[in-house]
């Protein structure tokens, strides 16, 4: 039993299938991949698992409880934490706003009206603030505007936002698109420190090969909105199934 | 002190040392000099200084931090004067349930209204708390006139009950005031040619401005102020960091509309009649107006950009040719009429084109409104030295 | 029935007007990203082009008639107009009656002209600038028009007649197979409807058929790809914002003989300009102009006897309370494309 | 709550020893007088709070141009006006009780907010005696309120509800304008003449209290001579385009449209009437006629050639013959090259009736001047004998019913008198049911 569990999952958009009877098991302290040509369905089937989509058909269930029909914000306090392809952070915040946030989601959940404290006395909260940007090595930059800084810092801490919430589950929308291969790789370099320094669940989606089989445990192709194969890596590289799909998007 | 922040702290110690001797610094100029027109310091001016601080400094809550702009803010200042107004009518002539009352009211109709405004965004939320207030406005002028006293505004009259107030055996309309101090006694200090004149009213407002000012800071500096901003920077991470967006937009415009409320009550205490015009879209196009005139998401900006439409508003028009005449008489003739003709446009029933002018001015020289201006000349005093430290009053937001 | 089609009738008028002026305002929304308030100056400066050309045709030299005295009982000094001296006193009336049909004319230069130096002059440097920006200085432009208007002009309406083949009415009810007085509809409100209608057309056929009508729909839709291909959209945006103007402008020209300009007339259109605009959805031009046309019609419903009967004050508040209806229905208005104007 | 610690002006008297303290020749301001902003020896302040910006902006500045000529003429510039003429011949031109008339000006934006902080600050900074002007009834029922509160008169300028001297009347507050009962009372037997009294009316009423007041005022006196009232359809303040409104008259069955609109919806709406061709229709087998009770002059010019022919009334017209009239038309028409309007009229005498009652009072005092105002009965200011009725401030005095000309000389020339109401005709009950639920309240001295 996974920590997620996707069971027969299909969406429709008009008469587009995009996914059809998807079923998918991410196992705790795994990392998991789901590649596949553009247009595969990956895009739709994150979109399914952070809310932002509900499938018409089959179930999402995250740590025991189904995901289905909650909002994004809700699915993030079950301890789902997400990755945007192009990072998204507070720009107009400083970076320590940006880490201080979803500690305060984390800890004081999705609504209080704490108008009245200080952020100045939050002393704990803020030290661990710290230590989190300590391990991204963006503690000199903590209270910089985050609008101007370079790809490479956004990405980072975006992930240090991340991973302050300790998700049990984080998800990486192509965490590399449109990086340069020297981003790339700091980038890969940044996930597999992660990994060492803490057990966590990750699910990449992506199509970059070379960032899937640098880190992936498990790697699920999916082709025209299903699953093709679930294997790990090694016997995923040459598999003619996936050949197949990903030459046949070429012809 | 009392939990905040040093900068803040000297922010808040400035702002009341300016709201304490207002009746001295607004009133530089001797009485009777060709100058005295441009005192300000007489106590309806002072007066709506501060109400109207109020009014912008809840306004910034909502649209400096969260970036919602709402069109229909006027409605909530209008709710409030209306329920005050009643209070006086039907409770009693002290000022303090009446205030409670606008603030409470206008917190309800702006939970109702929020609720239903804050399922769209951008300028669809404009639009419709733009909506919402014209509606208000044009019921309030025609159809409710048994509650708002339509064109004529609601007034007090003799025989209102006003329950707990002793009975009046004289013929003239009570006054609010404060358990017996009158809100509309003065007090004048005669110093050489200077009258400054100290209004219990005034300091009445005076002190709820400042406990409003300060209630915003701790607002800005608060976690809730963070979030309020993080929306205006990204809603979609937001969403995606475990925060519902909505409820603190909601709290956002509530409590702007408190601010509003108890503008609209202050309003009425000072001067018991509330009027429909209050509510019209024009009013509430003011109110953003002060905001970014004086700096959006500034604590003190909204301050003063209310005091300088109100100024111009109070002050310009009432300038007229003979004062004009009077000013240049000194040059000879021909260029006394010359420069009277060249000014006289922008005075007495011009006055709003000085205003359009001032605002262009304003937005094309001061991108970050008057406030950008207080810290460029800081900058310029300070030098270079200060480049990272970031002046008191801009931290919050960009 | 007669009364039902009556108020369609004028539904369409008000609609025309609504139309024209939310036609420009989304154009510059669309195109520019602009919160444009001097929008509602535009019009009013196009319906003052009217009344200058007016005063231009009606410009006169004073001769003295002594049979007649003026109210402090000197002799009258009666105006004669240069017109009448160049063309001859039938020639020179005729003139000066078609002052308002040869507005357009006059009209069109200055408006793109009025309308290309305001973008180039100040809006320009507003694009990056955040609509609270964009807000202020538009606002405060259209508050420095309408004051210069207003010290030229005097604040009191000014009457600027419709020529006089134009002005009265017709049984139009007749035609449509009606008894006679049931439906009397006065001509220019005709013409205005038939004018807008060509204005609007034009617009779109201008938009849809033309290279250039076809790099702006992909600039609104795009910009930066736009630009990516080389096209220099800003220079094409400028002329937009000088059509969007002209339409104003035209708008305003045409409206004078519905009812006398003042000053503020554009202040009083602003804001309904805005909610037709945002009922439209924004950015978007047939949203612009089925909302006009929808909110022209329910306001003249709503202003019938028997529905103010039944719900009073339903004509006060009409217009804004179907623009809460449709947007909460609706999130970006009838016709609107997503991610415009939404941050 | 009654029990005040300190007076309305109080003394600050931790004060004279600071200055004391601090060496400055320190004196107590005392207001021994007894009332709010007595004057010194030398002037006396008037405040003359007009509309100078928003639609009434040129009603406004016609009323500043009545207010400047009656200050140069109290103190004694000009050729007079109309002091000659006035009954009352205590005012010589040396201005009010020998003080030099000065005065400060505000605008009112024909706002009540608006216009009670201009007229706050003209009581609070300049020290003005009396407050006066106004171009609608909401801001004069605001102002006048004030005016009472502050303890000093308050003299209306252009306002025609019943309110101002009926429901909302206060004891600071004067009214020379008449008022929509007046406007019916004068209008029904001249309508009943030229129409007949078989009529069907269809009133369209701006939705605000005047609007109110006057449709009251016309139904009541037209059905008492035998008109019916069709319908009454009321039409928001804000509407610029009447048509929907104006369309289905015609099908209504009525014969007669009566426009309750003042300013620029007046200007509209009869355009709009006029273009749907009612002055051309029959119905009923009569000829349409439409009718505006209350006629503006100035803004009659923004409805050009529509207004030819249509019955109105109103307070003052320049073409009056009497010696008063003729005397202020020449004062006013030399000065400013055209004639004054009736907004002009009214600002000018309520000006100097106030300076004339200080004279015969012999005090700035309000509750003094209100005294020698109430009951006073003059001529000569231009509308025949006059009363400023006691019992609620309100002038009593000829009407004119009115009618636009048809062939107007000048651009000034749009009305012709039809008649000249008496005064009796149009005077009431102070406690008629139009004017019913408010009292004036004791005189307020302020200070």
């Amino acid at each position: 039993m996974g920590i997620l569990e996707v069971k027969d999952v299909n969406k429709r958009f008009g008469g587009l299938k995009a996914l059809s009877d998807v079923n998918l098991s991410v196992k705790e302290n795994t990392v998991h991949a789901i590649i596949g040509p553009n247009g595969a369905g990956k895009s739709t089937l994150l979109n399914c698992l952070v809310g932002k989509l509900i499938p018409d058909t089959g179930s999402v269930m995250f740590d025991g409880q189904s995901v289905l029909g909650r909002k994004p914000y809700q699915i993030n306090q079950m301890g789902i934490s997400r990755v945007f392809q192009t990072p998204e952070i507070f720009g107009d915040l400083t970076v320590m706003e940006n880490v201080m946030i979803p500690l305060l989601a984390k800890r004081d959940g999705a609504f209080r009206l704490h108008a009245f404290e200080s952020v100045e006395d939050e002393t704990d909260l803020r030290h661990e603030a710290e230590t989190m940007l300590e391990e991204v090595k963006m503690l000199d930059k903590r209270n910089m505007h985050t609008a101007s800084m370079s790809r490479g810092d956004k990405r980072r801490l975006e992930m240090a936002m991340c991973l302050i919430q300790k998700p049990k589950l984080l998800l990486l929308d192509e965490p590399t698109a449109g990086m340069a291969r020297a981003d790339t790789n700091n980038t890969i370099d940044l996930l597999k420190e992660i990994r060492e320094k803490r057990s966590i669940t990750m699910c990449i989606i992506e199509h970059d090969m070379h960032v899937v089989f640098s880190l992936a445990d498990r790697i699920t192709v999916l082709a025209q909105g299903t699953p093709l194969v679930e294997d790990e890596p090694q016997k995923i590289k040459g598999h003619p199934k996936v050949k197949e799909a990903y030459l046949g998007e070429a012809a | 002190m009392l939990g905040l922040g040093k900068k803040d702290t000297t922010l808040l110690l400035i702002v009341a040392a300016l709201v304490v001797f207002a009746p001295f610094i607004l009133n530089p100029f001797p009485g009777g000099s060709g100058m005295a027109q441009f005192n300000a310091g007489y106590p309806d001016l002072m007066q709506r200084f501060v109400i109207f601080g109020i009014f912008a400094i809840g306004f910034n809550i909502l649209f400096g931090l969260t970036g919602y702009l709402s069109f229909g803010h006027a409605a909530f200042l209008g709710v409030g004067s209306y329920s005050a107004v009643w209070m006086f009518k039907l409770l009693s002539m002290n000022v303090l349930p009446a205030i409670l009352l606008a603030v409470v009211f206008s917190g309800l109709f702006a939970l109702l209204i929020g609720y239903i405004s804050l399922r769209r965004s951008g300028i669809y939320f404009s639009i419709l708390t733009l909506a919402f207030a014209q509606m208000c406005y044009a019921l309030a002028y025609s159809v409710l006139t048994p509650i708002t006293g339509g064109e004529t505004g609601l007034q007090l009259a003799q025989d209102d009950p006003r329950i707990l107030d002793a009975a009046r055996d004289s013929g003239n309309l009570p006054v609010p005031g404060l358990f017996g101090l009158e809100m509309r006694s003065t007090a004048d200090l005669v110093l050489g040619d200077w009258v400054f004149t100290f209004s219990a009213g005034y300091y009445f407002c005076a002190v709820v401005m400042l406990i409003s000012f300060y209630m915003a800071i701790r607002i800005f500096r608060s976690p809730f102020g963070m979030m309020l901003r993080a929306i205006k920077s990204n809603q979609h991470r937001l969403n995606y960091t475990g925060l519902n967006a909505r409820p603190y937009t909601l709290a956002a415009f509530v409590i702007s509309g408190m601010y509003a409320g108890l503008a609209g009550g202050l309003m009425a205490s000072m001067d018991p009649l509330a009027g429909a015009e209050r509510m019209f879209w024009t009013a509430s196009g003011e109110v953003v107006l002060m905001t970014i005139l004086g700096g959006v998401g500034t604590l003190i900006g909204p301050v003063l950009g209310a005091g300088l439409i109100k100024y111009m508003e109070n002050i310009l028009s009432k300038i007229n040719g003979d004062i004009l005449h009077s000013w240049f008489a000194f040059l000879p003739d021909g260029l006394e009429d010359f420069i009277v003709t060249i000014v006289y446009p922008f005075i007495g029933k011009g006055w709003h084109l000085t205003l359009g002018l001032m605002f262009m001015a304003v937005v094309i020289f001061l991108p970050g409104g008057l406030v950008e201006a207080g810290q460029r000349i800081a900058r310029a005093v300070r030098g270079r030295r200060s480049d990272d430290r970031k002046s008191a009053t801009t931290e919050p937001a960009e | 029935m007669d009364a039902i089609i009556l108020q369609i009738l004028n539904g369409l008028d008000k609609g025309s007007a609504y139309a024209l002026i939310a036609l420009g305002l989304t154009l510059i929304f669309g195109t520019l990203g602009v919160v444009n308030f001097a929008h509602g100056a535009l019009f009013m400066i196009g319906a003052f082009c009217a009344v200058t050309l007016s005063r231009i045709l009606t410009f006169s030299h004073t001769i003295i008639d002594e049979s007649r005295t003026d109210f402090l009982g000197n002799p009258l000094k009666v105006q004669v107009p240069y017109v009448q001296d160049f063309f001859g006193e039938a020639a020179g009336a005729t003139i000066i009656d078609w002052a308002v049909p040869l507005s357009i004319l006059f009209a069109i230069p200055v408006m793109i002209l009025v309308g290309v130096v305001m973008e180039r002059g100040l809006i320009k440097h507003f694009y990056k600038r955040p609509h609270a920006d964009q807000i202020l200085v538009t606002f405060g432009l259209a508050i420095v028009l309408q004051e210069i208007i207003k010290y030229f002009f005097g604040a009191n309406p000014i009457p600027t007649p419709a020529p006089d083949a134009f002005r009265g009415s017709f049984d139009f009810g007749v035609l449509l197979g009606f008894e006679a007085n049931q439906i009397i509809y006065p001509y220019w409100r005709l013409v205005y409807f038939a004018f807008a209608a060509v204005i609007i057309g034009g617009v779109f056929a201008f938009l849809q058929f033309t290279t250039f009508g076809m790099v702006v729909r992909a600039g609104m839709a795009d910009r930066e790809t736009v630009q990516l291909l080389g096209i220099n959209i800003d220079k094409r945006f400028t002329i937009m914002f000088g059509v969007a103007a002209a339409v104003a402008g035209l708008a305003g020209v045409m409206y004078v003989p519905i009812n006398p300009p003042n000053y503020h007339m554009g202040m009083d259109f602003l804001v309904l300009s805005f909610v037709v605009v945002v009922v439209g959805g924004m950015g978007s031009l047939p949203g612009a102009v089925l909302a006009g046309f929808l909110l022209g019609i329910l306001e003249s419903f709503a202003s019938m006897k028997e529905v103010i009967d039944l719900v009073p004050g339903i004509n006060q508040i009409i217009i804004y309370l179907v623009a809460i209806l449709i947007l909460l229905t609706r999130p970006r208005g009838l016709m609107g494309r997503k991610g415009v104007m939404e941050d | 709550m009654t029990k005040s610690n300190l007076t309305r002006r109080g003394v600050l008297r931790s004060g004279a020893i600071a200055g004391a303290a601090l060496g400055v020749p320190t004196y107590l301001r005392a207001q021994e007088s007894g009332f709010t902003n007595a004057p010194g020896d030398s002037s006396v302040t008037l405040g003359f709070n007009v509309p100078q910006t928003g639609p009434y902006a040129d009603e406004g500045a016609d009323e500043l141009r009545a207010y400047e000529l009656a200050v140069e003429h109290l103190n004694g510039g000009g050729d007079g006006g109309m002091l000659p003429t006035f009954s009352s011949q205590e005012l010589d031109g040396s201005g009010i009780l020998g003080r030099k008339v000065e005065y400060v000006t505000g605008d009112t934006q024909t706002k009540s907010d608006a216009a009670r902080a201009s007229a706050r600050s003209m009581i609070e900074k300049d020290g003005a005696i009396m407050i006066t002007g106004g171009s609608s009834s909401g801001v004069a029922v605001a102002v006048q309120a004030l005016c009472q509160e502050a303890g000093v008169i308050f003299m209306s300028g252009l306002t025609h509800s019943n309110d101002t001297t009926g429901k909302d009347k206060r004891a600071n507050g004067f009214r020379h304008f008449f008022n929509s009962y007046m406007s019916g009372a004068a209008l029904a037997p001249v309508l009943q003449n030229a129409y007949g009294t078989d009529r069907k009316a269809y009133h369209l009423t701006a939705d605000y209290n005047w609007g109110y007041t006057t449709e009251e005022a016309i139904r009541s006196s037209t059905e008492a001579m035998g008109w019916e009232t069709v319908a009454a359809v009321k039409t928001p303040l804000t509407q610029t385009d009447f048509s929907s409104y104006i369309a289905p008259v015609l099908q209504s069955g009525a014969d007669v449209l009566v426009l309750n609109h003042y300013g620029g919806n007046m200007v509209n709406s009869l355009t709009n009437a006029v273009q749907f061709g009612l002055r051309e229709a029959t119905a009923n087998g009569k000829q349409f006629e439409i009718v505006v009770p209350l006629y503006s002059r100035l803004m009659a010019r923004g409805a050009g050639e529509n207004v030819k022919g249509i019955f109105g009334s109103t307070n003052w017209h320049w073409s009056l013959q009497d010696e008063g009239s003729q005397a202020f038309v020449k004062s006013f028409g030399t000065k400013y090259g055209f004639p004054p309007s009736q907004a002009a009229h009214t600002c000018y005498v309520q000006t100097l009736l106030y300076a004339d009652a200080v004279q015969r009072a012999g005090s700035f005092a309000p509750c003094a001047v209100a005294e020698a105002l109430e009951g006073f009965e003059f001529d000569g200011l231009g509308n025949g004998p006059t009363l400023y009725r006691a019992e609620d401030h309100q002038c009593f005095k000829d009407v004119l019913v009115v009618r636009g000309k048809e062939n107007p000389t000048s651009e000034f020339d749009l009305l012709e008198i039809v008649e000249v109401t008496p005064a009796d005709q149009v005077t009431y009950a102070p406690d008629h049911p139009q004017f019913a639920g408010g009292a004036l309240g004791d005189c307020n001295n302020g200070a």
